[in-house]
């Protein structure tokens, strides 16, 4: 029987196994070959939960999405065309993701008494057995065993054996859809340089696992997907922890100031923190401090040398740091907060997405105290929004938090990069010295520290300056003087200008854009952040269907572009989808009394596209009622 | 640093040679007026780090002071140089990340026995541990100035005040052996009442590289009036104090009549007047013997029944060199960029793999 | 010349002198003697900044004002009638505070050279002696002069007699006023009970004063002030601060259980672990933690040991809690955290109030955290506020925030106080023990510490309790069982049930009433906290000139009581007054969709009447623009 | 507490005399799966604890585990006691409020390297400083475990980590010493490969009043693999570490060949064998000698040049008797109700001075 080449438009994979079967690896070099390949993809690791569980369980299995098209792809995909599993446990906890109809490849030597128990399948027979698939296609290889004895003449031990099982995985999938093995084994050669043995082996199973497809009858039919019309240029895959580090290396080298980075330790921002922690040479100061508080108080203290300060973390992290955020708007210093918001209340669930701190970032510090907002739409808008958000606090001297997620975080998608040539130049200068017309040590007008610019903003005078000695501190302070000053009528001033300088960046940002759809329509969804992709998607398709339907998606939050209000009042309905229980759509019926309504979950999880279309479809015309 | 930045361009403008400029006291005190009560110990205090300030070589613009809150916490404001009066407790971390990232600048920490060792006392032993080359001033008047009299973590058992009318059931640190038991590098006490000894030892912090902890006793009037009067009082201060000069033996009293010596790990107070011992006797101090250090740290506690009351050290009673946190964070960054050169944003921001797209 | 008697609706007085001059005695005993004649009376004392100032100078001032009538008196007074000067700093500290017209008793031996320096009046001649005060009658009398010679013959010390001189303006004032002395020398008899040479003087000196008045002719005209037409019943004089401590210890006595407070000081609030630690005697554990995090730690720990777990703090001390308060929130423990709110932002002005805390009381965590918010309307309703915020936590395991401040801490007024058997029960049920069917240490049927009652609260199972040993935590619960779950079905499920649990509170708090007023009228003044003496007053006048306005003021923030959108449905406009740059004001526009309009007042002072009455005049019918 | 509550009326319900129940280990498990790392040092840890708690004559429902945050924070999930998983670092000042209130409560803080010496070291030292009758276990593994391997304050520098991939700068905290500069009453070292001196530690732990420190070598298979072997290694053990035992002298080494002895300060490790020395000659474990305590917790760094390692020390360094924070504050309180009554709320209420209106 001769097998026939299918072309599909769009597919998505899901590899799972045990955290020690490799899926991680096995996902991201098929993700690198289909880029490669040209197609427009995303992607989504899922790590089993903060703690290792013994091998073989539910909760010790790790996952990897890859959805991949020859069309515009903006999401990790709903529910997977094709699901590997390593073992049981992988099954039991993704089988509700693959699509009815779908392909199942199963380890089998994962599907034996031992792993059945630990993966608690109560039957005594292998789900494999039974006709519990019976919707799905099954392909059952003993993966396990052919890579055994294909490595049977290998120098290494057994363990380093099993390793490469994985590969095996990996090559099947290759001839399934049509990809070359040649990206993937230069990877190995170079990963292994030192290790030839294992590079190897792996390379051996690799191929092991194409031909196998080649050879046995079992697949009916291969795959092409084709090339996607992206932007002509060149392109890298990256994740949104990456581009949240080169954002930040990028905005201090624009900015040509020391980067100065203080956190602590916590998922998902961890990543941030390791990945700086590698650019020494770009003259990266990363400080692990003892907590959250220290964190930000040395990015605070870096500022006021200097520096640009920035600090990181997510869920309760970040409720720390509000009383010394507080500081940071009194001093009028720059501080960049990066926040990978996390499933909360609480410890919540750490590994889980969500976007329920905007209100948190609103008003999370005692008294009146304002700062900016910038959010990041998909992993690799990272890049661009944490550099604005550093922007936006060196030139406003002011704290601005950047309010990502852990889907962003660990997601990844083709990138078409900048080079430093085009990136923009951030302007900074500090306040000159002072001689003291000639005369020295003896004492000048007296310098004052809080008189601002046109922008509403004040000068950065930072120490070893002559004649700029001047003292900042958290007590309400005299306007233009900066001391301190109980005065009633001043403190009236200062609040309102610390919220007038705050609203006044929004005429040096630009003006919100429609990203999908017509000005003064029947509908509009307003999204933030993270679940760009989805709505997108979702817009897409109904306009496609002739909804009048418009996607706005907002990143500078606070403030809002100035022409936000009068664009949203051109729609008689405006949805508002959010990963929370409801907080964008509070602050725009507030600001502008208009009648948006939620569109919220709140699983840890980005919605799906299908169940988001839903949702809108019936949200439409419902604001009229 | 060896990486070029505004900073370094900022300071290259710098008027003539660091550290040559000439100071008078005057020159380091601020138009604010000093708004302690009358008689508070924090004004002299002030005048000995104002008279001191000239005599470090260090121009006035490369001087940081950075505060918490609290009375003591208000000195910024009186001093002309630079200065942050941040909030309750976080003047350690605020200034580990200013050291860091400016090493060429004199930061000095000012904060009371609340601030420091009550809500600061994490950062207070992080800053030890990690020996940040800042000085860290300790206003420990056993008392919270500022709210008006509670007790702090510093404040004798059986204290009464506003938050414990009963008098107070918690057990008092003892600053110095927290300090040591954080491995600080440099542990030192002094009192306001003693402007000559308080001047020197300022002298030594600044000199010491690495986190200088210099404990100075401060007189609350107003909500702990006396605290320290045993040693602060002219008449008791020779037989309960003790000054420390290292490579010296421990001799103290009106007429260093009497000395310390070691029997085994006990030290003891002896009679250097009956004959029975002479200075040779004596424990000599060694600001390096940490064990040493620590005994005089313990001249604190109520004597054990039976056993005799030790006068209370002042001056340095450790001082040992150990690798700065700052200074390794430097080297850390110019290895990089000698072993690597400095970064290629253009390299970092293409990645491992690219791929074009016609 | 015949001094002529008349007779005054309201007075104000404000006692003006150094730290050191016993202003505030003086106050307070005016008031009592006041309180004693039946006049209804407000209070405002107000402190120098934290620092104790040097004698005579300006920031050295502490004064008390104190404003009484036969009418309703809500407020401390906007002007005062009266004004005391001890010495050259109280007058320039307090002038712009006298109304043109009025009284200024003068103490001229401290507007000699040196005090005039001190208190930097440029002019080498005395304001008394210059004609910058012809706009006023000013009553120049050398107090400490008199003092010292009336007391020549005491065997007092200089500083002691000196220390005398406050008790001459007392005397003089209660002839002007026509009270009468005895409470005060009762008072002077009991409190030196053990030092008469200082009791006599001080008495010697009091009347000194009063027949001062009498024999000197300086004045023209004394003033009778009439009994105000109280509710008749027993009272008491009280501050907020007092009224707070006494409804913890009220409601821990209602509950039943020890009453637990972690604290650590901080202004305004530190007062109430004073007040509270000299409780002991009541089971009050009282506990200066080291700092906010570990003080609120600790009642969370308290709690979950079946205490009423109290804690209390003010400005920055709040936002450091807020990590806290979210793991309450998971734990579904009791949980009651006082705000006496402070300016802000950072460290702000700690002695003066503000309201700016509310949206961080609702939304200061990380995550969806819904607590419940209550606040206090006056001095005396903090005894009312605070024993419903316990009520509250203890009868829906929950976190509530009492949201008082400053002005209404420091500030007294009559208070006609409850007697115990008046006061309601909190009802508290522990769950009982399982004595696992009869047979020891056997596994009983798994105890579900999250199984919920009809009012969705859990119940509240405390160690010690055999057969309920059970695990919480602030990762995500499972329902019922309580046990840790990812699930995401499950994490949407509890986010929504914190939230229908916090608002189910609706149902078990009083309707809200208009406080004065009609329902459906042109326009409603909606207030909250310490705004309603200035609010209640004005709404008096204008309603008495004709006004349609009414009066709404808020005391469960969070949830909202369930009539209240109808409420403010039933006005064409709403004025929302507050001492913030509009808070509540947001939350009733995102709430309710009505175009509320705020009036704010950001000066660190409570609202003056006057000028809150131009406010709502020219707010009225704003919201038809 | 002489005053009746609610909470007294409830626990007058118990079944049967206190601590007479007998359990086994299996009752102290509950129905959680466990989910460390195979291999990781806290199975033992919580199989040692399991067999300890039907040893110590409590009821199950008086004992409460408290942790903060952590792969050893886990800890509570596993016992089938009462237990809270709070949040980072603050598991002392949680047990503080609970023991504070609850004295009839036997609590166990459960708390990692990073939660007690990192984000918790506040609340840590102000813990041993109160003296709170609780039982502090510190598994100390030298990483963060739960976040995937950073280094912790307890990381030798130069550690590389993921959050140090050239290396650690900062001086870690040597933990011993840092609890005995909080004047903590109770010091103690034990490791998760030594079941039966894990088990014998937590008995002490539990039997003393006041704070019981005891720091657990805890093996982090994932991220630190091997990170105390030196001591946990039956090869290496008996050279590396040395046992302690009250009143005995210091003898280490595979046949107790080796001993530790005083010379003036200075402790030098001789043999036994060459003649030289005899027990007799040896340093002699004084639990409650604050100075030889101390001495021994310095058993910690690499010794200076020319100078000799010591052996780590394990079991009780220092163990003394304090007033304890929770028992005065409760003292307190009936001292007051003794004194003036039991507080009758109506006398509040009213207050000082009242009036009438008609
Ligand atoms: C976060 C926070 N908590 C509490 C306070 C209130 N507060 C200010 S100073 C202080 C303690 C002052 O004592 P200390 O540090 O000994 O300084 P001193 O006034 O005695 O010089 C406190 C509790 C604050 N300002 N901020
Ligand atoms: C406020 C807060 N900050 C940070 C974290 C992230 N976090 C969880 S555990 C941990 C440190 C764990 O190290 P350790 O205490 O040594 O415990 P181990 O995992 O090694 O047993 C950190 C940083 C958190 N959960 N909460
Ligand atoms: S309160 Fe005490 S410490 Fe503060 S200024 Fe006054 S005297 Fe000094
Ligand atoms: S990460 Fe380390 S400490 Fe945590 S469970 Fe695994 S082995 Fe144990
Ligand atoms: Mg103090
Ligand atoms: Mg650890």
């Amino acid at each position: 029987m001769s097998i026939q080449n299918k072309v599909q438009e769009e597919v998505t994979i899901r590899f799972a196994g045990d955290s020690g079967d490799g899926m991680q690896l096995t996902g991201s070099l098929f993700t690198n070959t289909t880029a490669l390949e040209g197609n427009d993809l995303r992607t989504l690791p899922e790590f089993p939960a903060e703690i290792r569980a013994p091998a073989g369980t539910v909760p010790g299995v790790s996952s990897f999405q890859l959805h991949f098209g020859s069309k515009e792809i903006l999401t990790p995909g709903d529910k997977c065309d094709v699901l590997v599993v390593m073992n049981a446990a992988a099954l039991k906890a993704n089988l509700s993701l693959l699509r009815s109809g779908g392909i199942i490849i199963a380890n089998t030597s994962g599907f034996d008494k031992r792993n059945l128990n630990l993966a608690k399948y109560e039957t005594e027979v292998s789900p494999l057995e039974d006709d519990s698939l019976a919707d799905y296609s099954v392909l059952e290889v003993d993966i396990t065993k052919i890579t055994k004895e294909s490595l049977s003449d290998s120098p290494l031990g057994y363990k380093e054996v099993e390793r490469c099982k994985n590969m095996f995985v990996l090559g099947l999938l290759y001839w399934m859809y049509n990809r070359p093995l040649q990206s993937t084994i230069t990877f190995l050669k170079k990963k292994f340089k030192d290790k030839q043995d294992i590079a190897n082996a792996n390379i051996k199973v690799l191929k092991e696992g194409y031909h196998y497809g080649e050879t046995t009858e079992v697949f009916s039919s291969r795959y092409t997907v084709k090339e996607a019309s992206l932007k002509p240029g060149t392109y890298r895959n990256i994740t949104g922890t990456d581009a949240t580090v080169l954002g930040l290396v990028s905005a201090a080298h624009q900015s040509k100031l020391p980067l100065f980075f203080g956190s602590y330790p916590i998922t998902p921002a961890s990543d941030i923190l390791h990945g700086l922690s590698k650019q020494k040479h770009f003259g990266v100061y990363t400080f692990q401090a003892e907590d959250e508080i220290a964190a930000v108080s040395s990015a605070i203290g870096a500022a006021f040398g200097g520096s640009l300060g920035v600090t990181s973390s997510s869920g309760p992290g970040i409720a720390l740091k509000g009383e010394a955020i507080g500081l940071a708007v009194m001093l009028e210093l720059p501080l960049v907060i990066l926040n990978i918001q996390r499933a909360g209340p609480s410890t919540g669930m750490p590994t889980k997405t969500e976007q329920a701190d905007l209100m948190q970032a609103m008003y999370g510090r005692n008294g009146e105290s304002p700062i900016a907002i910038v959010a990041p739409s998909s992993p690799a808008d990272c890049f661009e929004s944490v550099f604005e958000a550093c922007r936006i606090a060196l030139e406003h001297l002011i704290p601005v938090m950047f309010l990502s997620d852990g889907y962003l975080a660990n997601g990844s998608e083709p990138w078409k990069f900048p080079q430093t040539k085009d990136l923009t130049e951030i302007e900074v200068t500090f306040e000159p010295a002072r001689t003291n017309n000639g005369q020295e040590n003896g004492d000048a007008a007296k310098f004052l520290p809080y008189v601002r610019d046109e922008r509403f903003v004040r000068s950065w005078s930072i120490p070893g300056t002559q004649g700029l000695e001047h003292r900042v501190g958290g007590l309400e302070k005299e306007d233009e003087t900066g001391d301190v000053s109980y005065d009633p009528d001043n403190h009236e001033k200062m609040v309102k200008m610390r919220e007038a300088k705050r609203d006044k960046i929004s005429e040096f940002i630009p003006l919100q854009e429609i990203d999908n759809g017509v000005e003064n329509g029947e509908t509009v969804v307003v999204g933030w952040g993270s679940t760009y992709g989805s709505i997108r998607t979702v817009v897409h398709e109904l306009r496609q269907e002739g909804v009048d339907v418009s996607h706005i998606h907002i990143r500078y939050l606070s403030p809002f572009p100035r022409n936000l209000e009068t664009l949203l009042k051109g729609y008689d309905t405006v949805l508002v989808p959010e990963i929370n229980n409801g907080q964008l759509v509070r602050l725009l019926r507030s600001e502008f009394m208009i009648r948006a309504k939620g569109i919220n979950k709140i699983k840890g999880r980005p919605f799906g596209v299908e169940e988001l279309k839903e949702e809108i479809k019936n949200g439409i015309g419902s604001s009229v009622a | 640093m060896t990486i070029e930045t505004k900073i370094t361009e900022h300071l290259k403008q710098k008027e003539n040679g660091n550290g040559e400029k000439k100071y008078s006291s005057k020159d380091f005190s601020s138009d604010q007026d000093v708004r302690w009560c009358p008689g508070c110990g924090d004004y002299t205090i002030l005048k000995q780090v104002q008279k001191t300030m000239p005599e470090i070589g260090v121009d006035r613009e490369d001087i940081v002071f950075i505060s918490g809150i609290g009375c003591a916490a208000r000195f910024p404001y009186y001093m002309d140089t630079f200065g942050m009066h941040s909030i309750h407790g976080r003047a350690p971390a605020i200034s580990t990340g200013l050291k860091v990232s400016r090493p060429d600048l004199s930061v000095w920490i000012i904060t009371g026995d609340g601030d420091s060792l009550s809500i600061g006392a994490n950062h207070f032993v992080q800053l030890l541990r990690r020996n940040v080359d800042v000085n860290l001033l300790l206003f420990n008047n056993q008392i919270y100035g500022l709210t008006k009299g509670q007790y702090s973590p510093t404040s004798p058992e059986g204290s009464t005040t506003k938050s414990t009318p009963f008098g107070s059931i918690d057990h008092p640190f003892n600053p110095l052996s927290l300090s040591m038991g954080a491995d600080g590098t440099f542990v030192a006490r002094t009192m306001d009442r003693d402007p000559r000894h308080l001047q020197q030892m300022l002298q030594r912090s600044h000199q010491h590289k690495g986190t200088s902890m210099l404990e100075i006793y401060q007189n609350c009037i107003v909500f702990n009036d006396g605290a320290f009067e045993l040693f602060t009082d002219r008449k008791t201060r020779p037989r309960e104090a003790i000054y420390l000069e290292d490579g010296e033996p421990l001799v103290f009293g009106k007429d260093n009549e009497k000395g310390i010596r070691l029997d085994g790990l006990k030290p003891e107070v002896v009679s250097l007047e009956d004959g029975g011992y002479s200075k040779e006797d004596l424990w000599t101090h060694d600001e390096g013997d940490k064990t040493k250090s620590y005994l005089l740290s313990q001249f604190f506690d109520a004597p054990a029944p039976g056993e005799t009351q030790m006068p209370r050290p002042f001056g340095v009673l450790y001082a040992v060199e150990r690798p700065c946190y700052d200074e390794g964070v430097n080297h850390q960054i110019d290895a990089a960029v000698e072993q690597k050169g400095q970064g290629e944003l253009d390299n970092l921001l293409q990645g491992p793999e690219t791929w074009e797209i016609k």
